[in-house]
């Protein structure tokens, strides 16, 4: 045999990295008694003050942001650490921490990108310890998938800027210490070309933030208004103007990889589990050939979808950048918990209209109600369809009646 | 051959679009979904005063004439509008009764019923009867916590059993559907008046068509509000609406509501004529509904965005109502049975 | 129970014509075999022998044509007439016309619309006796989907026209005696503004007809060229660059009811016995939930299409004309066919490779390889889905580019 | 983790591609599909001559040297230029008998084969081997109308059977797929040499995976000829991959070919390392490949519209590759089944 040979084996390193893991994880767990609600909901005091609590402990331990420096607090070790560790932590009873998700998964390499040092050295250890959550501040009412058509103005003012508009959609932002924000500082020139990123102090004057209650009954996302809030110049990131390209780099952080090795909720597992329990006349469900051959099709597409992400980890670990390709994880995985929690949902029955607190289906349901905001959060499915299209196999944009055009003039 | 609405039908739905416009607006069922009122009992007193709740039923026995065509449209208009009350269990159970009752079971029933005083609920159970009184469990019992006498069909009887005697308790259970009050019915030797054998085996087809009908204007309604939002969202320069993804999404819901609207009719057709292939037509006018109404719900809410999402957009409420409505008379892989043993029995 | 009832049953003048259909048909069809090959290939002298002589004796008999006046040679009966007379003769071995199809589907009622009476009365019995055949020559090589974009040459000369261009997919070419076509008669305005149609004699000088081998290895379409095809203006139907609306009452004809009612090929039944004889492991596959619901599935949609073409067929009773939303049928029958045929094969296992003409798997083969034909033929189901959006949602075009330029200048 | 070619495997990709532009072009497929040749025998030879018929064989055995991971990279290549050459069933028996074979059985068939004067079939066969012979049919064996030697799988024994004697009667089928000899094979106690047991159980997921990769290079064959359609290709002034229901087709073709791309990687990884998982990982390289191929050709015929479907273009002959491919090892329904066997064994 070659010695160039696939390897799915941890390296002894690695394995070693892992067992390490995986010893201080049952230790730092016997303080929790493991419990969980199907989903995290941070209005919840209880629910954030385990998140900040487990967060805190990963970041002394080093097991926050494994794979940042360790001058900012981060854990100063490699990608493929950090995706050795997040296996783990999914497998064990760890808090949620969903509410660091874009702190960590967004503004840390946005803010490392372009920040100074001195703001490194002040915002990035807080952010990594827990302390401080951040929030990602571009959606806006009139533009959903079109965030070069955003209209919260910026308008220089001395060494400040003034902000004045609205955001929407935006993640986590009751909870936010901080928040990265896309604006509109030149309306003169086309939509792409007159953008400015900056960070804010969510606390600041003129910042409003009002949930927005979902369908399943939490709030995750806000309104965001902004009336005279004065931001210095100092917490511009990038060119002025050059907002666009900050944006972007941003975005490609959320997406990249994104729904890979991540997804939480309903697995193939769950699902034997399930239709072993359910009958279909008199027979188990999992005896059932439609049951048996979706479970099938799910595995192909799940498995597919997280060898996939080995092939980018194998990337990552040879120090090249997976592309857009790599993407279609998130594509995916929204739309297949979607089928297969409302598949479960049919094959139960009647009795599944009953989804209470106490009822069996309260889990599934939950599952199923939430899918929705996958497949639009981050990218809804048919944007996602085009970056791929676009980005991957270059086919043509549509044709763009907008491009040139002041973006003044376009409304 | 006569296949579609006949020019009163149609005006009968033109009215009924009209009444439920002015009667069921959004604010009717959002004070059931934020939990104010149980259920739209002012909605239902003006069916009553337009003689909604008799249509179907014959003038001799106090309704209001009609079909059970008409009956179907009602259902229609009133899945159209997300409507909170109980009218498909209700109308299902007067139309039992009109057919296959006896005179006492007609004239004890069908005055109140018509009247608007008595509402119903009707279910399968996990039970026996025998001695006049049944003995189980309806786990779900679609209008069942603001029902006065329900229909329960175990086995082998579909019995009639008043609902206010201390040998029934009702349990509200937190349903998918914020719209409608569904209860769990246990009894303990209630006790319960039995309908004739044949209605056992025609109550299942009756509730797949009329709630068919149900989902269909459903669906009807989901199609309508996305095209509006299709129309008026703009993205990148254009209304969403002139995207291929977007108009191509539109037209397979559109689709499956040509398709559910065929079956549907055909289902009606088959339970007033008594066709040998009632049943297949039933199962075909359920399948095809659930299936309409559960995707555009689904397709629909997606291409409203995450404006879709929230609590305070309808798009969720049309999604849990198709929901409640794919599952209560028994899932999609059930009814899909029943049609194949339906087609074997014609192909052998 | 109201007057207003539906009623799927004949009435009792339309079952006595249905009776009379059959009684017909039974006694016609003693003469003919019965056996006829999966799909009519009519480069077979005897497949087009008896196409033509069954054609002949239904005019004779008054069934070619059943709704067209009697005056040209059709049945002077009524469009549900016609209905009950298809319905009995698919359920019959009747020998294959579809050679006649365009003739009688498409050029009978153009003409109808836009010929002169004496045209008419020269042209139209012969077309429907089985005589003439027709074909219709609209698409060319650079446009596909994209009708007006014709680029075939009619320059006027005197009282004649003179054609040069090529046309391409036309239907049964190789045996036309006279054709629709669609000329670019003015390349200074508009695509759609300078278009003209004429009936031209397949037979005259300077027409060229090459066939086009399908993949399933029969020759249906053909490549067309013409060369200085001199046309008296007495031919042209319609007004002069007024043939886009012409094109399209053509179009309408061919994709109203498209595929509603007159599928042939595989049905649930074939499925159902199929099934039955073929094993998954140790069952029949008719006892696997994966083949049940597929069965299902399928009839859901197939039976949902024959029930909306009597929604339609009740509209024409009524002297209403049905939308274009019962164009639904060709859009869905063409993929479910491929569908049910790939499915079927599949199922039959390794076996179903042998697909020579002795073999099982022949006749399902020859549907499967067919499939895709019916799934571009007469507009591609990407095109029918844009017309439904469009016609019958009433959702935006997509931005057109080359609406207000004059055709040369579009190249 | 190491999930990915080496630098050395993606050479050996890039040296393939171009040497099958060379010697695999339209001429050579279409005088096999139109009856010409056979075969397309000089490939075969151009191939032996570059050593790719000994590759994935040890050196010490006559072969090139290289694991199955290149045999397999081999058979991609293949599959991309619809290549009319018996190498997936040649590779699997050689691959098998180095792998499971005694020296005997070695010396006798490998030089052969790695020489390119022996070509071979193997398939499954309904019979029975017993006393050193074998008798039965064999229907369908890929490559067997021009085969030398053919491994047969009964249901107890996989077997060595020289095809040149007088106990094989051949007959070639009319395959679906125009580019490959495909045999029905009927033996009459024709001398037979058997394999370990252990080779009965291998042989199913090294095929499996060897197609998955033959699959794979035809996916991804089809999805560039359609990009190129389509980008080339206008319709109502625009090229027609700009519209989204053909870009987003496209992007359906390409995430199957990725989810199959990870599947065959998988399934070649548990075959090298005799992993625990190697019956499910094989079944899953092969379900996701025949499912991307089968959609590929068939939507990638599609947005070639009308022209796609005449017999002078390719399109067609990818869509009947897919499906002889897809069938050849059995159905999508009977290894979808090994899946789940497998996943309810892993999830007891």
């Amino acid at each position: 045999m070659s010695e160039a040979m696939m390897d799915f084996n941890d390296s002894p390193e690695q394995a070693n990295y892992r067992m390490q893991c995986r010893s201080w994880l049952a230790e730092a767990l016997t303080d929790f008694d493991g419990r969980r609600p199907h989903f995290p909901d941070f209005d919840v005091p209880e629910v954030m003050a385990a998140a900040r609590a487990w967060q805190s402990r990963k970041a002394a331990a080093g097991y926050a942001a494994i794979s940042s420096p360790r001058g900012y607090g981060g854990g100063g070790g490699s990608r493929i650490e950090q995706e050795i560790f997040d296996q783990e932590e999914r497998a064990s009873p760890a808090p949620f921490t969903d509410v660091f998700d874009i702190g960590l998964g967004m503004a840390l390499p946005t803010m490392a990108a372009f920040a100074t040092p001195e703001q490194k050295s002040a915002l990035l250890p807080p952010l990594i310890a827990g302390r401080d959550i951040w929030c990602q501040l571009f959606s806006e009412p009139s533009c959903g998938s079109d965030l070069a058509a955003v209209r919260t103005r910026a308008i220089r003012d001395g060494t400040d800027w003034i902000l004045d508009g609205q955001k929407i959609w935006t993640s986590y932002a009751q909870h936010a210490d901080y928040g990265l924000i896309l604006t509109r500082s030149n309306p003169d020139v086309p939509k792409h070309k007159g953008l400015t990123c900056f960070f804010i102090d969510m606390r600041a004057p003129g910042v409003e933030v009002r949930p927005i209650v979902q369908m399943a009954g939490i709030a995750e996302y806000n309104e965001v208004f902004f009336t005279g809030v004065r931001v210095p110049d100092a917490q511009r990131l990038g060119e002025v103007d050059g907002g666009w390209s900050v944006a972007l780099s941003t975005l490609m952080h959320e997406r990249t990889l994104g729904g890979a090795g991540k997804v939480r909720g309903l697995t193939i597992a769950d699902i034997i589990e399930g239709a072993r329990k359910l009958q279909i006349g008199d027979v188990p469900a999992l005896a059932d050939g439609a049951v048996r051959e979706r479970i099938a099709d799910w595995w192909i597409d799940m498995e597919g979808i997280r060898l996939n992400y080995y092939r980018a980890l194998t990337l990552l670990t040879r120090g090249e950048t997976p592309g857009p390709e790599f993407s279609a994880g998130k594509l995916m995985s929204g739309r297949q918990v979607q089928e297969m929690a409302a598949f479960m949902l049919d094959l139960s029955g009647p009795s599944a209209i009953d989804i209470g607190d106490d009822s069996d289906s309260a889990g599934l349901a939950m599952e199923w109600l939430m899918a929705a905001r996958r497949r639009l959060a981050g990218g809804a499915d048919e944007i996602m369809k085009n970056i791929l299209a676009e980005r991957v196999l270059g086919l043509p944009v549509e044709p763009r009646l907008d491009k040139d055009i002041p973006f003044r003039d376009l409304f | 051959m006569n296949f579609e609405l006949s020019p009163e039908q149609e005006m009968l739905r033109e009215m009924l679009q009209r009444f439920m416009t002015e009667k069921c607006g959004r604010d009717v069922v959002r004070a059931i979904v934020d939990g104010q009122d149980e259920w739209a009992a002012e909605l239902w007193n003006a069916m009553q005063q337009l003689g909604l709740l008799g249509i179907g039923i014959d003038e001799i026995l106090g309704g209001t004439g009609g079909c059970l065509m008409e009956v179907c449209l009602v259902a229609e208009a009133l899945g159209h509008g997300l409507a909170p009350v109980p009218f498909v269990p209700t109308a299902l159970v007067s139309q039992i009764i009109a057919r296959f009752g006896n005179e006492h079971q007609r004239e004890r029933l069908l005055p109140g019923i018509i009247a608007g005083g008595v509402r119903t609920t009707i279910a399968a159970i996990d039970g026996q009867f025998a001695d006049g009184t049944i003995s189980g469990t309806a786990p779900i019992a679609l209008d069942g916590a603001i029902a006065d006498i329900a229909l329960l069909a175990t086995n082998t009887h579909l019995v009639i059993v008043p609902l206010d005697g201390p040998h029934v308790t009702r349990t509200p259970i937190g349903s998918v559907d914020r719209t409608r009050s569904i209860a769990r019915l246990s009894l303990a030797a209630a006790p319960a008046d039995a309908l004739p054998d044949a209605a056992l085996d025609w109550w299942q087809d009756a509730a797949a068509v009329l709630s068919g009908f149900e989902q269909l204007g459903g669906t009807e309604r989901v199609i309508a509000m996305t095209r509006t939002h299709v129309l008026e969202r703009r993205s990148f320069g254009r209304a969403i609406g002139s995207y291929q993804a977007v108009k191509h999404r539109l037209v397979d819901m559109h689709i499956k509501a040509l398709i559910a609207r065929a079956h549907a009719y055909h289902g009606a057709w088959a339970l007033m004529t008594d066709a040998p292939e009632r049943r297949l037509a039933a199962a075909g006018a359920r399948v095809a509904a659930s299936e309409a109404y559960r995707f555009s719900a689904r397709e629909g809410l997606q291409l409203h965005g995450a404006m879709g999402t929230s609590w305070e957009h309808d798009a969720h409420l049309h999604l849990r109502r198709a929901e409640m409505l794919g599952l209560v008379w028994g899932g999609s892989r059930i009814w899909k049975e029943r049609v194949v043993v339906q087609l074997e029995q014609a192909h052998v």
